[in-house]
């Protein structure tokens, strides 16, 4: 159903009308529709509408050679697309029976938390701007902008960094690489006040996202939440320590929780979260310079390179929560079989939906973002 | 790391605090683009000159944004391994992943820091851009993205080739290379990017790339189809062969310690690794049933005449093969020493031919035996290869003694197992792969016999310049001990009472004027002498054509002392073709190539 | 609390395979009859309560689709694969299988993900109906035999370009050598851009030229 | 053979007497149209195979013969001259050690190019012994260019040599 041929239904004697969010609702990041029953303005029921982004990439990577999918993967979440890479990479590494040498592992560690300070700042933004905030939304665009320089600077693409490859990265970090990054960790932490006046103290803010989507635990559980969402329930399980890879057990993290399941409390997660990533990227700073070696474990050439059979479940964490590459290598040239499991397939659709039930309409907007669906993971 | 608390309940005054923001200095940046970073994947930009025209780009970019172009003005040599094609960047369909650049084999192709190119709803061709050495608005930028040693997705490293200790070698004639175990030769073909270069510069247009990926793959049976396809002599090329591939391959064109694939080791391994009634099955593959009641008759048993006879079979006709030696491989058996080829190798080869129906009649000598005219007479064609098997002597005064002899007489009396005495101490005259086997020959049997080696090579070429022989030759003939004088020309072998001493050489200075032509200018200060038994005169064959007899001899036509032939091998008399080393100068595959050729061509002609 | 060792569990369903890939990976295989009874036992005895994802896999040479059940324990800290294989069926009589939907709410977005993309009805699922590819009545495009590229080939027109340069480069008798869509529909890349193929492009141009000029005349 | 050999020194005692270019040149074009009929006459009592050695070797004598006609007709020959003789040639003697042989009756190609090389010789080293003998001038000019010009000859038949003897070898 194409929304310009939709109109929005009074559905006989009731109050009820059926409307039609999206799919370039400003609150959603990508194009993702939500087709509403409403009550006057509140929702009786939501349905999740996916497949306005849907570029068959699962399909596309059967019929690539096995590096040509690296230029795919990082489009499935255009703000957080590095732990894309990272996972596929290590899912054909496990495959293979090889390992990233101990520097790019830490060169990796690195970019996935680059990317999650990049993906948090702009879902501050954007979870501010639901709620009618325009200026935080700014903020975070323009501060990630600076991330991406150093995306730029060691990866060579601002966005899609294309930097993993099976075996480790593709480029040594640039000279005085690490100087640039600990200034823009300076920077951001100075900015900690006006974020925190501006957004998250701010009581219109607080108002509007407490009580905003609320999720107990159980239900968070049951519905398979991951990632912040999961965590703004108070357990905390984070990948990175549960089921760590790369170089995740040699640092020191905590992993800040939340009880109330609401939108506030998935916010000041992230809120915290930004900042135990920049302190993960200082030890990173301070260890770097001191591990030495390659780069890459080498890989036949990709042209004529068959990954010996077998299949592999890599997860990482990326900001949204649990994002895992299941791979399946017939012997070929090319995968046989790549399924992306990105955290939203999960919010976006059955969480969201349930959130969605009883909410006001004003709210649907912020409590998607609050989840931080990203609609590609669904619509891969 | 200041705390929030949840259930704190913020303050309406706190977003007022960033009025502050009033009295910050503002954050401007300038229109226009600025430099883009160092490593940037700009837009593409190619070095004609260094590109090769493989293809890899292509091959490697994931949304086909690579067309080839040919450019008529840009050199083709298949030999060189170069191709006038090169890539056009179609960026409506690039996403600028730089695989294209990590994988150029000669590091061609590289990016630019410029990033922006803006253009109006009519303009859509400027999308489509061939890249120079300027990028896509025809100016220099700095460049970005460049391929580095960690990006860089090939194997530059051939895996190294185990040989025989010179101490363990020098004494006998085993072979010396050890070939590849199945790991490293899956990690040899691993390297192939499949370009076909190779596949083009090979006479026979071997399918290299298809046998090297059987390999890789594991799957040797395979391999040797593939081989089959186009070569019967399998065995043969995968140790002697010249290896044109090998230069052509798009992997030697790297900068720096880059290496070409070893095809001609893995071809061996491939052959080495698959039993013989497994090879003669592949071989009777794509045999015609039917007998086509033709018959052809081939001179010589050498490559070229076995491949030939070989082909014809298979497409249903009868060959006869006449061979006046009393086994078959012409120069390969007679002329290449047992320790780079060993005969049982070669002997399967012709054994598989044979398996297909050849017949091949031992020391029957066409011209004494039985003449050409009575070939004729008996056959709907007949195929010349008898190769070149005579040598050429110097002239220089003293060269008439019976202690100077001719390298590929020698050579040929190695394998037959003739009696001569072996000297104690010789001079080699000539600088090519025959003065070196006779050479390494000689050392293997005064090793055997007095326990030392006493081998002298004169040569006119240089060392390291122009010298004719391999360099691997020149290195192991080094290492068992023989002594390579180069530039020097032969003056006289000196006979004291009608026997000889030795030879007096002079110093060359220069050999090749400035167009490669022989234009030799000597010190004639300089002269040598080298104590010798024997002087050995290795410096160029040619072929007994006295055998075909005045008569025909008057009606073919020549060409500067060969037959002259077609693009086929057909000569200007109907009935005959001619093949090989006596019309093409001596090179196995190329005398395959010949073979092939010349079998297809009477084909057509028999079924006219 | 005394924990009995996740093998003993996993031993009670019958015909399971066991595979420790490593300390947080196992992978089981059983039958398509008992998946439900090992997911129902880990669940419930194991604390393997977190649904990963649900793969399909289709094996056309085996005429099978396999199911790929990915469920993580928070407690063990540790995820069981389980694999299973069903069969392919055909376009008249299509694939079913039973959904754990009532194990595993998230099975909900899965099946229906799997229903859409290979065609496998999930018995019990709650809303077996389309989702992403709502405008789409081909065959359920991850099949194997579903060939996407000769779909967009078909389908699609790519842009014609003809650059100056391009112009100048066909003048002097060059041009357009090798399409990137003739390697790509090709396959299998390995056997392309040899000299055959190149002579028999050539020849083919040629021949195109020739026929060109006879139009002209 | 002999008797040509007996033709070289000959010529060398009639050009000694020569004072003047023009004769000297005419003498000189005599002597290449000699060497021209030698070459034509031996086409076709050699076999067909190597005849193209043969067939070449007289087309450069008809070569010189046209040279020196035209440089006898040329109204600037002296000017022509020295322009050469201020390039000379080296000699670098890779005849030398070329034995000379009988040509024989069915000579072979070697043989027939080794005749040919140290014909081409002799003329030189003839022309050569004038011009050293001759008084400085025009005269001595004149012996040095025809010196000269055999020398070049003479090293095309050189590499002609290493091309069709030194044909490598088998691998």
């Amino acid at each position: 159903m194409r929304p310009e041929n939709y109109q929005a239904v009074k559905l006989g004697q009731s109050n009820e009308y059926e409307i039609f969010i999206g799919p370039n609702h400003p609150g959603i990041e990508g194009n993702y529709a939500f087709r509403l029953m409403l009550d006057g303005d509140i929702v009786v029921s939501g349905k999740a509408d996916a497949g306005y982004l849907h570029r068959g990439f699962e399909k596309l990577m059967e019929g690539r050679l096995w590096i040509q999918n690296l230029a795919i993967v990082p489009r499935i979440c255009v703000p957080d697309p590095a732990p894309m890479e990272v996972a596929y990479s290590m899912a054909v590494e496990e495959i293979m029976g090889i390992e990233a040498p101990i520097r790019a592992q830490w060169i990796r560690t690195m970019q996935l938390e680059l990317s999650r300070v990049a993906a948090h700042l702009f879902t501050f933004g954007g979870h501010a701007a639901t709620t009618g905030m325009y200026t935080p939304m700014f903020w975070g665009v323009a501060d990630r902008d600076l991330v991406l320089d150093l995306f730029e600077d060691f990866t060579g693409g601002r966005v899609y960094s294309i930097y993993n490859i099976p075996g480790g990265v593709r480029r040594e970090l640039p000279p005085e690489f690490l100087q640039k990054l600990s200034n823009l960790l300076d920077y951001l932490e100075s900015r900690q006040n006006d974020y925190d006046n501006l957004l998250f103290t701010n009581q219109v803010f607080v108002d509007r996202a407490k009580g905003c989507g609320a999720l107990t635990q159980e239900q968070a559980l049951e519905l398979s939440v991951t990632g912040p969402n999961l965590r703004a329930c108070g357990l905390a399980y984070d990948v990175r320590r549960d089921d760590p890879y790369l170089v995740y057990d040699e640092l020191e993290f905590d992993i800040p929780i939340q009880t109330a399941g609401d939108a506030y409390a998935r916010i000041l997660v992230r809120r915290d979260e930004l900042f135990q990533s920049i302190r993960i990227l200082r030890q990173i700073i301070e260890r770097l310079p001191s591990i030495k070696g390659k780069i890459r474990t080498p890989i036949p050439n990709p042209l004529s390179w068959n990954v010996r059979k077998g299949e592999a479940y890599a997860r990482v964490e990326s900001s949204k929560g649990e994002l895992a590459y299941y791979v399946v290598s017939d012997g070929g040239d090319k995968p046989y079989r790549v399924h992306v499991r990105g955290p939203s397939s999960m919010h976006a659709v059955q969480t969201l939906e349930f959130l969605a039930k009883g909410a006001r309409l004003e709210d649907v907007a912020q409590i998607m973002f609050s989840l931080d669906a990203c609609p590609p993971e669904v619509d891969r | 790391m200041k705390k929030i608390n949840y259930n704190d309940k913020g303050s309406i005054l706190n977003p007022l605090k960033n009025l502050q923001f009033y009295a910050r200095k503002p954050v401007t940046e300038p229109l226009g683009p600025r430099p883009a970073s160092a490593s940037y994947r700009g837009f593409h930009i190619n070095d004609l000159d260094k590109c090769i025209g493989c293809s890899s780009c292509q091959k490697i970019c994931d949304n086909a944004a690579i067309t080839m172009v040919e450019v008529p003005s840009i050199e083709e040599d298949a030999s060189k391994g170069l191709r006038n094609l090169r890539p056009a960047i179609d960026y409506g369909r690039c996403c600028w992943c730089a695989l294209c650049v990590d994988i150029c084999p000669t590091s061609a192709i590289e990016m630019t820091r410029e990033y922006v190119h803006v253009c109006d709803g009519d303009e859509t061709d400027s999308y489509f851009i061939f890249p120079k050495e300027t990028g896509i608005h025809g100016d220099s930028f700095e460049k970005g993205w460049t391929k580095t040693e960690d990006s860089d997705l090939l194997d530059r490293a051939r895996r190294p080739m185990g040989e025989m200790e010179p101490e363990a070698r020098i004494d006998n004639f085993d072979e010396i290379v050890d070939g590849f175990t199945m790991e490293m030769a899956i990690e040899e073909a691993s390297r192939c990017v499949d370009c076909g270069l190779c596949e083009d510069a090979c006479p026979a247009h071997m399918h290299a790339p298809n046998y090297i990926r059987s390999i890789y793959e594991g799957n040797l049976e395979q391999a040797v189809e593939w081989m089959y396809e186009t070569n019967p002599f399998s065995h043969v090329c995968g140790r002697v062969c010249t290896h044109i591939c090998e230069t052509a391959c798009s992997l030697g064109h790297g900068e720096g310690e880059s290496d070409p694939i070893a095809i001609r080791w893995l071809k061996r391994f491939a052959m080495d690794n698959v039993s013989k009634t497994k090879i003669k099955q592949i071989a009777r593959k794509g045999k015609s049933r039917k007998k086509s009641g033709k018959s052809i008759a081939v001179v010589g048993a050498g490559p070229a005449g076995l491949t030939a006879a070989f082909d014809l079979v298979k497409k249903g006709h009868k060959v006869t093969v006449y061979e006046s030696l009393p086994k078959a491989g012409g120069m390969t058996r007679y002329g290449i020493p047992n320790y780079r080829l060993p005969k049982d190798r070669l002997d399967q080869d012709i054994e598989v031919i044979q398996s297909v129906g050849v017949d091949i009649k031992y020391n029957v000598k066409v011209g004494t035996d039985i003449s050409m005219a009575q070939l004729q007479k008996d056959n709907h064609a007949v195929v010349m290869a008898i190769g070149m098997q005579m040598g050429r002597s110097t002239r220089i005064p003293g060269s008439d003694n019976k202690m100077v002899v001719k390298a590929v007489d020698l050579l040929r009396m190695i394998p037959k197992g003739d009696e001569f005495n072996v000297p104690k101490s010789a001079v080699v005259i000539g600088g090519g792969n025959v003065a070196m086997d006779i050479a390494r020959s000689l050392a293997r049997l005064q090793k055997q016999k007095y326990n030392e080696v006493n081998i002298t090579v004169s040569a006119l070429e240089q060392l390291g310049k122009t010298f004719l022989a391999d360099d691997d030759e020149v290195i192991e003939s080094k290492e068992e001990g023989i002594v390579i004088l180069d530039a020097r020309g032969p003056k006289q072998c000196v006979i004291e009472n009608n026997k000889l001493t030795g030879l007096e050489t002079v110093k060359v200075i220069s050999i090749f004027d400035e167009q490669g032509r022989f234009a030799p200018k000597y010190d004639e200060e300089n002269l040598q002498f080298h104590e010798a038994d024997m002087v050995v005169e290795a410096i160029g064959q040619m072929s007994d054509v006295s055998i075909l007899g005045d008569e025909l001899t008057e009606e073919l036509e020549w060409n500067r002392g060969r037959i002259q032939i077609d693009g086929n091998g057909a000569t200007s008399v109907e009935w005959l073709w001619s093949a090989g080393d006596m019309v093409k100068g001596p090179d196995v595959i190329n005398a395959v190539a010949d073979g092939h050729r010349v079998a297809d061509d009477i084909d057509k002609f028999l079924n006219k | 609390m005394n924990k009995v060792p996740i093998d003993e569990i996993l031993n009670k369903v019958n015909g399971i395979k066991i595979t420790h890939k490593r300390k947080t990976r196992i992978r089981v295989d059983v039958d398509a009859d008992s998946l439900p009874t090992l997911l129902e036992l880990i669940k419930g005895r194991a604390s393997y309560i977190h649904l990963s994802a649900i793969t399909c896999v289709d094996w056309i040479a085996d005429n099978q689709f396999e199911l790929v059940y990915h469920v993580w324990s928070y407690e063990e800290k540790c995820l069981i694969s389980a694999h299973t294989r069903i069969d392919r069926g055909s376009e008249s009589n299509p694939a079913k299988y039973v959904s754990v939907y009532d194990l595993f709410k998230p099975a909900d977005f899965f099946e229906r993900d799997i229903f859409e993309m290979y065609g496998v009805t999930f018995i019990g699922s709650p809303r077996m109906e389309k989702f992403i590819l709502t405008e789409w009545n081909g065959v359920p495009p991850m099949l194997k035999d579903f060939d996407a590229e000769a779909y967009v080939q078909e389908t699609f027109k790519w842009t014609d370009y003809n650059p100056d340069w391009l112009q100048e480069l066909t003048d002097q008798g060059g041009g357009i050598a090798v399409k990137p869509e003739d390697i790509r529909t090709a396959g299998n890349t390995h056997n392309m851009s040899t000299h055959r193929e190149r002579d028999k492009a050539k020849a083919a141009a040629v021949k195109a030229n020739e026929k060109m000029q006879g139009w002209k005349q | 053979m002999s008797k040509h050999k007996e033709g070289h020194s000959k010529s060398y005692e009639k050009l000694k007497l020569k004072t003047t270019l023009k004769e000297i040149l005419d003498v000189a074009v005599s002597f290449e149209k000699t060497a021209r009929d030698f070459y034509t006459a031996m086409i076709p009592k050699v076999s067909k195979n190597i005849r193209y050695i043969v067939e070449e070797l007289a087309e450069e004598e008809q070569q010189h013969y046209d040279l020196f006609l035209s440089l006898k007709n040329d109204p600037y020959v002296q000017s022509q001259l020295d322009e050469r003789i201020k390039t000379p040639t080296e000699n670098h003697k890779f005849s030398d050690y070329v034995q000379l042989l009988d040509l024989g009756d069915n000579p072979d190609d070697q043989t027939i190019l080794q005749y040919a090389l140290a014909r081409e010789d002799a003329a030189m080293k003839q022309y050569q012994d004038l011009a050293d003998n001759a008084p400085e001038g025009e005269l001595q000019d004149t012996f040095r260019f025809l010196a000269i010009e055999e020398a070049e000859h003479k090293l095309e038949l050189e590499k002609k040599y290493y091309e069709i003897i030194h044909s490598g070898g088998p691998q």
